[in-house]
């Protein structure tokens, strides 16, 4: 690519690195928008799946740094579930929407920094430790909440996730700005600062991290209290669309996030990961999804599809590199 | 629409339904499918029939009437994962002139326009009842729950143990917190577990198919099927099979058809500005060995799903 | 630094080592491979803590307590393995660790950037660019990359762990010109590298390790090359290149305009049996390329090529990559030497054990590997004997053309000679070999005939008689420009 | 050690290897042995426990070869419903039970193959090829079924899970001694053999292996086949146990069955595993399970301690690798 090239395609070099889940996402739309052109792409059908996206898609945002650093968060569905429980149980003692928010979002911190500190201090890896919380939030869930769910005023944190026109902000519900402009901090976070770099370098070659003097447990900690931050986001939204909090919401949810970050062009060997390709997996998935409602597709090939269409994301995205490199 | 590729002459079906089931994996919603086929057949109406991607997941069930309300359908006939989580949704439902009529399970909000169930909580009592008369009004009996966060079959749970404090003092729940797990597998499992530890019980109680299920299965392989009483819950073949052989003493049983049929012809009714009913009650009957294989109650678990969902 | 120890388990790296750099010196750190050289630096730059002695930094008590700390006590560091993060750029990559931040912990990648233009300007590779990621350089664009790295920022003290083991004869000799600069400039640099007649022009001083342990120290120009090689290996070598007598057969293996994915062009010879044939060249000419489409490891694009020995499997790879591919870390001796030939150890269906530990300790014994025995995992030994277990592999397999890259890339002068002294019994038994190397003397000093590779084209071979260093350096430098200004300050 | 102390304790070698599952395992038994001593270690609990798990020990087994490799398989549970459904579909046209096995042991080979093939000839990574797989044969599982449990007999496939006195063999269900068998022999094969040598060689260093001339795409796929036979063969057992045919069971199982594998001493990073550790791996799962029940501990306290627990035996013998260094 030289100069000239890329003056004539201004946006080309922005583009490029998620053309595949671009690409992807554009192919969805074009097969369901021939299947069912009424209503899939109504403003009112692309509102609703906006909001479908909400929940992975927050989690994405947090698992992009995990999966860019070289480690995996199994546990965020489970970090979902207990954030929206304990959310609804500070709603249900009768505390203000905001606390209950911040509630959420704190035990997601504190998940995530459990996570971390196992991670970075004894030096268990990723997927074991996550696997571990997974079972231990989970559980702390249907503790907390009696092993049912907790029923609870959600307040404004409902109007949040409302597609009805009192809450919309230009057309869209409020999460679904709120998601975008974290999306965008985030995205410019892994991009331009320096806990990014580190996340990128750490994923890249930890051993030279180390030697060239980043603290690698110590960045690794806050990646995974980062995730556990947005896993608590998520929960809270996730009270927010039920207005319950319950303890088994987001059962198998990591894997959609996960997948969502993967066919956005992350690789699970780490030093990759773009929050706006993660983004454009989380749409890719919502669309699958509601395409597939609308059509009446059932619901086992709608899993069959999925399950293709990560394998196809992938192989695609390698062919790719190496007929670049070659 | 899309309705005609679901059978019935496109000519008739004024309406376009969503028809959405907890989940769909499952005989219990195979045979509501089944009725509100039938429905279909007769009256001028094509329907959808769509579950949550995921399996018993409260926010996947919400996505689907979301899809379905951007799809503009003329009446969605849902069973709620949650009494509570789905009101936002099916107010919004209503909102946009899509009548909402629930079937199964109830939501805590009376914007539907009919509601068509079982009595879940008649459903404990019932078969409290009937094995507590099967012990003779004493004795230890053990409950084995479903999963955490199951609403309906939590009903049916607490229906079960209250009638048993309040009407049979002289009958002791030596377990009822247990629970099996979300498939049949894990309920298999922990009754197999469950049952060690309780040589001595005189009855047994499930709530639910899986429940029973796994239940059944630990008593046949450590031979104690038919020497103690258990009474569970709707019908499969395995289970009609173990009340036939002694096995089983009880199964409660609900009328899934009907309840398809009849939530599907509610709403047509609706549609055509016909006063319909608030609550429907499909009731719950008691199979034993006796009556299993009587007209009535054949009718109740002998869907034909060939006939229905080809 | 004195009396510095330091233990990995049941290995003593450093078991008393004194050390003393004087300021705007070129001090130069050689030992044997295995001597602790890297582990004394590691301790100096922070990156390992001593189990016990002291260091003193300009007349103060010196304790890095990480990387980051030494750099702020001015000592900055080129390590021996790549350190690089491929997925960042070139500038982060030099800054990494040392960011500098705007508001909100934003990279002031505007401020950062003069000091890398800057230092890559001082090594001559404006063409380098700041925004480059890593994983699209070469490898010895990498190294100057690291170098890059220690130069920006003020430096005290310079570390330079075989800082050329990839870099060209061109970029050698500006790296020297940039010590001579930092010399002046009163910054001490220590150097370590294999390569004694390196040492010999760059260096001062020099101070030599053994088994963990300082054995003496010196000024270069006062003791004899010859005296210092006895204090590394603990007796005098008396030749550097032994000569076994071999004699050339038969053709076995054949080349016609071989063409491959990425550099190599076209290659065309004939390897004979009992031969050691040479291939001499620049980093990123070609060479590896060559030997793994020959090894079948990357698919030829054009040409053919042939194996006329009759044997099952044809010819043997020594990677020049020893860690990341040559060897297995974590299996060990045993199992790295059988890898890929069970079948001596097959009984039945079922592989020996026992076989397995008693031909390895044949090979250990042959080869004079010193290691605790066929378990121990190869990870604990040391370069040059790690080298000979991978040769005995290709020995074990019995492959008639082994292909060697590399073969004594960071392996010590003893380690060397007993390696050459093994290729040179190889073709006497009747095996053909087939040497790549960037170090031209052991070209010249063990080959038959030679061959250079230029961008992918690989040259007609000669008799290593009619070759010099001269000769071969301008083939292999031939259509750049600057060569010749280059081969000036080389001679 | 030295050869003195070797001889004074002649198993000692064998044993040092699964000495962390092993004293776990000891450790469960012992706790739940002080709080129900009279149940806990019958004959009756013990057999109880030996069929609980056959499904995980068996799928451990497969397992064990894949993260000896440094690879995953995520689709396992996915490939114990479907073959459990095929074996059910086969029996139910009527066929010998013996041919339902060999059709729900082929499934389970086919979708291994095509894991291996995606693997080792498209080169996607193994987390991401069986995460698709996982979703594809949930949903040809669904599919076959047609959504519902199907019912057939099972013949003496039920036989071989029962623990009726007429079926078992020194006491304990045919299927106990099956599995064992296959843990002992495969066992041998990872230690004993070229195929396991090589696989242990793969996860050691991929790029080695294929210097040294093992055929790395090949040997790969053989390693998936295989995990997928004893997938299948979990499978087959599944429908044995349950009479039915269930395309919703095992969900969830994969992380029980890597649990089982990584408890026992096998690195994610692979080069290690040991078929012993990951039995024994399984054993403890499966005790703590049955303890939990016995003495009426609530189910989210399991998921908790399970959690725990996981994260506990790899933590510690990180630790004790790190002190044996030093
Ligand atoms: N991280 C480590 N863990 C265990 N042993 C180590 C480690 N690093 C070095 N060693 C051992 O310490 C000894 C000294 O190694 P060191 O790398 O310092 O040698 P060196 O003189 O730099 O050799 P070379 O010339 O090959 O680079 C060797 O025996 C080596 O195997
Ligand atoms: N097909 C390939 N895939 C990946 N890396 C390769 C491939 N071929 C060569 N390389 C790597 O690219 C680098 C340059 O290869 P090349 O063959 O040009 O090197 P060379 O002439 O042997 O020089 P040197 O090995 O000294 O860098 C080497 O590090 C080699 O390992
Ligand atoms: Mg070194
Ligand atoms: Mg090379």
């Amino acid at each position: 690519m030289n100069a000239s090239t890329r003056s004539s395609l201004p946006l080309w070099p922005a583009i490029r690195p998620i053309a595949g889940p671009l690409l992807g996402l554009l192919l969805v739309l074009g097969l369901f928008w021939f299947l069912e052109p009424d209503a899939f792409l109504s403003a009112r059908n692309l509102r609703t799946v906006s909001v479908q996206t909400v929940i992975v898609g927050l989690g994405a945002i947090g698992m992009t740094f995990v999966i860019a650093s070289g480690g995996i968060d199994l546990s965020i569905g489970s970090v979902i579930a207990l954030a929206s429980v304990v959310a609804a149980a500070v709603a249900k003692a009768g505390y203000d929407p905001m606390l209950c928010a911040m509630a959420g979002v704190a035990t997601g911190a504190v998940c995530g920094l459990v996570n971390g500190l196992v991670i970075a201090r004894l030096g268990v890896i990723p997927f074991i430790a996550t696997l571990g919380m997974m079972g231990v939030a989970r559980g702390v869930a249907k503790w907390l909440a009696s092993e049912q769910k907790i029923d609870a005023p959600a307040g404004w944190l409902e109007n949040l996730m409302s597609k009805a026109e009192d809450y919309r902000i230009l057309g869209l519900p409020q999460a679904v700005w709120l998601t975008l402009l974290l999306a965008i901090l985030l995205g410019l976070v892994l991009r331009h600062t320096v806990l990014g770099s580190h996340t990128l370098a750490i994923g890249s070659n930890e051993d030279t991290a180390r030697l060239c003097g980043v603290r690698v447990g110590r960045t690794k900690i806050w990646i995974y209290v980062l995730c556990g931050i947005f896993g608590g986001l998520a929960g809270v939204m996730t009270f927010g669309r039920l207005t319950v909090g319950d303890p088994t919401t987001a059962i198998g949810e990591e894997l959609d996030v996960i997948a969502a970050v993967v066919i956005g062009g992350a690789s699970l060997a780490g030093g990759e990961g773009r929050i706006a390709g993660s983004i454009l997996g989380a749409l890719l998935m919502a669309f699958l999804a509601n395409g597939c409602n609308l059509t009446g597709v059932p619901n086992y090939v709608q899993e069959i599809l999925i399950g293709v269409i990560i394998v196809a994301a992938v192989a695609v995205d390698r062919y790719r590199h190496r007929t670049m490199e070659a | 629409g899309s309705g005609d590729a679901e059978g019935g002459s496109s000519e008739e079906a004024k309406y376009e339904l969503a028809v959405i089931p907890k989940g769909t994996s499952h005989e219990f919603w195979k045979s509501v499918h089944s009725g509100a086929r039938k429905a279909e057949m007769e009256l001028p109406v094509s329907i959808t029939w769509m579950g949550p991607s995921k399996e018993d997941d409260r926010i996947a069930q919400i996505e689907v009437v979301d899809n379905f309300i951007s799809k503009g359908v003329d009446g969605i006939v849902i069973s709620p994962l949650d009494d509570t989580a789905l009101v936002p949704v099916l107010k919004e439902a209503k909102a946009e002139g899509i009548p909402v009529v629930v079937v199964d399970s109830g939501v805590n909000w009376d914007g539907y326009e009919s509601f068509v169930a079982t009595d879940n909580r008649q459903g404990g009592v019932v078969a409290a009842r009937h094995l507590a008369e099967l012990i003779g009004g004493e004795g230890k009996v053990m409950m084995m729950r479903y999963f955490e966060g199951s609403a309906s079959t939590s009903k049916r749970e607490i229906g079960f143990l209250d009638t048993i404090r309040d009407e049979f003092p002289k009958v002791e729940v030596v377990s009822g917190n247990q629970f099996g797990g979300a498939t049949s597998d894990e309920c298999y499992q922990t009754a197999e577990n469950l049952l060690i530890n309780h040589q001595e019980i005189d009855g047994i109680f499930c709530a639910c198919e899986p429940t029973t299920f796994g239940m059944l299965r630990a008593l046949q392989d450590s031979d104690r099927a038919g020497k103690v009483r258990f009474v569970g819950f709707d019908a499969t073949d395995k289970l009609l099979e173990g009340l036939r052989a002694g096995e089983i003493d009880g199964l409660v049983l609900q009328d899934p058809f009907r309840m398809g049929e009849l939530a599907v012809q509610r709403m047509v009714e609706h549609l055509e500005g016909k006063p319909v009913d608030k609550f429907v009650d499909t009731g719950v009957t008691v199979a034993t060995q006796e009556n299993v294989d009587t007209e009535a109650i054949r009718a109740l678990w002998n869907v034909d799903f060939d006939k229905w969902l080809k | 630094m004195r009396g510095v120890r330091k233990a990995f388990g049941p290995v003593q790296a450093l078991a008393g080592v004194d050390l003393e750099v004087r300021p705007g010196e070129v001090h130069a750190l050689i030992g044997e491979n295995g001597a602790g050289k890297s582990t004394l630096m590691k301790v100096l730059s922070g990156a390992h803590r001593a189990d016990a002695g002291s260091m003193q930094l300009d007349g103060s008590d010196y304790r890095p307590s990480g990387p980051l700390d030494a750099r702020a006590h001015g000592v900055a560091m080129i390590y021996q393995e790549l350190t690089l993060a491929p997925h960042l750029s070139v500038l982060e990559n030099i800054w990494l660790g040392r960011e500098k931040r705007g508001r909100f912990g934003r990279m002031d990648r505007k401020a950062m950037r003069p000091a890398v233009e800057a230092a890559l300007e001082r090594l001559e590779h404006p063409d380098i660019r700041p925004e480059t990621l890593v994983s699209a350089l070469s490898t010895g664009a990498r190294q100057l990359v690291e170098v890059a790295r220690a130069l920006v920022g003020e430096a005290k003290v310079l570390v330079m762990d075989e800082p050329t083991s990839s870099l060209s004869r061109k970029d050698t000799e500006r790296l020297f010109q940039v010590v001579q600069r930092l010399r002046e400039d009163g910054v001490s640099v220590i150097y370590i590298s294999h390569f004694l007649e390196e040492v010999e022009e760059i260096a001062d001083r020099f101070t030599v390790l053994r088994d963990g342990e300082t054995v003496g120290s010196g000024v270069i120009g006062e003791v004899e090359i010859e005296r210092i090689i006895e204090m590394m290996v603990g007796r005098s070598l008396d030749e550097v290149f032994p000569q076994v007598p071999h004699e050339a057969g038969g053709v076995a293996l054949r080349a016609q305009g071989l063409r491959g994915p990425r550099l190599l062009e076209d290659a065309s010879f004939e390897l004979r049996a009992g031969e050691i044939f040479g291939i001499a060249g620049l980093v990123g000419a070609g060479r590896t390329e060559l030997l793994r489409v020959l090894q079948g490891l990357v698919p030829a694009t054009g040409g053919r090529f042939e194996y006329l020995a009759a044997a099952k499997t044809p010819s043997g790879l020594l990677s020049e990559d020893r860690k990341e591919e040559g060897l297995a870390i974590n299996l060990s001796l045993g199992e790295n030497l059988t890898l890929g030939h069970a079948q001596p150890l097959l009984q039945g269906p079922w592989l020996s054990h026992a076989r397995r530990r008693s031909l390895t300790q044949t090979w250990i014994d042959e080869l004079a590997v010193r290691c605790a025995g066929p378990d121990q995992p190869i990870g604990d030994l040391s370069g040059g004997n790690q080298q000979k277990i991978a040769f005995a592999r290709l020995l074990h397999a019995g492959v008639p053309v082994l292909l060697l890259d590399e073969p004594t890339r960071g392996v010590d002068v003893g380690s060397k000679v007993e390696i050459y002294r093994l290729m040179g019994k190889l073709a006497a038994q009747g095996k053909a070999l087939l040497v790549v190397s960037s170090y031209l003397p052991e070209l010249l000093g063990v080959c038959d005939r030679i061959a250079v590779m230029h961008r992918g084209v690989l040259g007609p071979a000669r008799p290593v008689a009619e070759c010099t260093e001269h000769g071969l350096l301008e083939e292999a430098t031939r259509g750049v420009g600057e060569v010749l200004a280059a081969t000036e300050t080389a001679r």
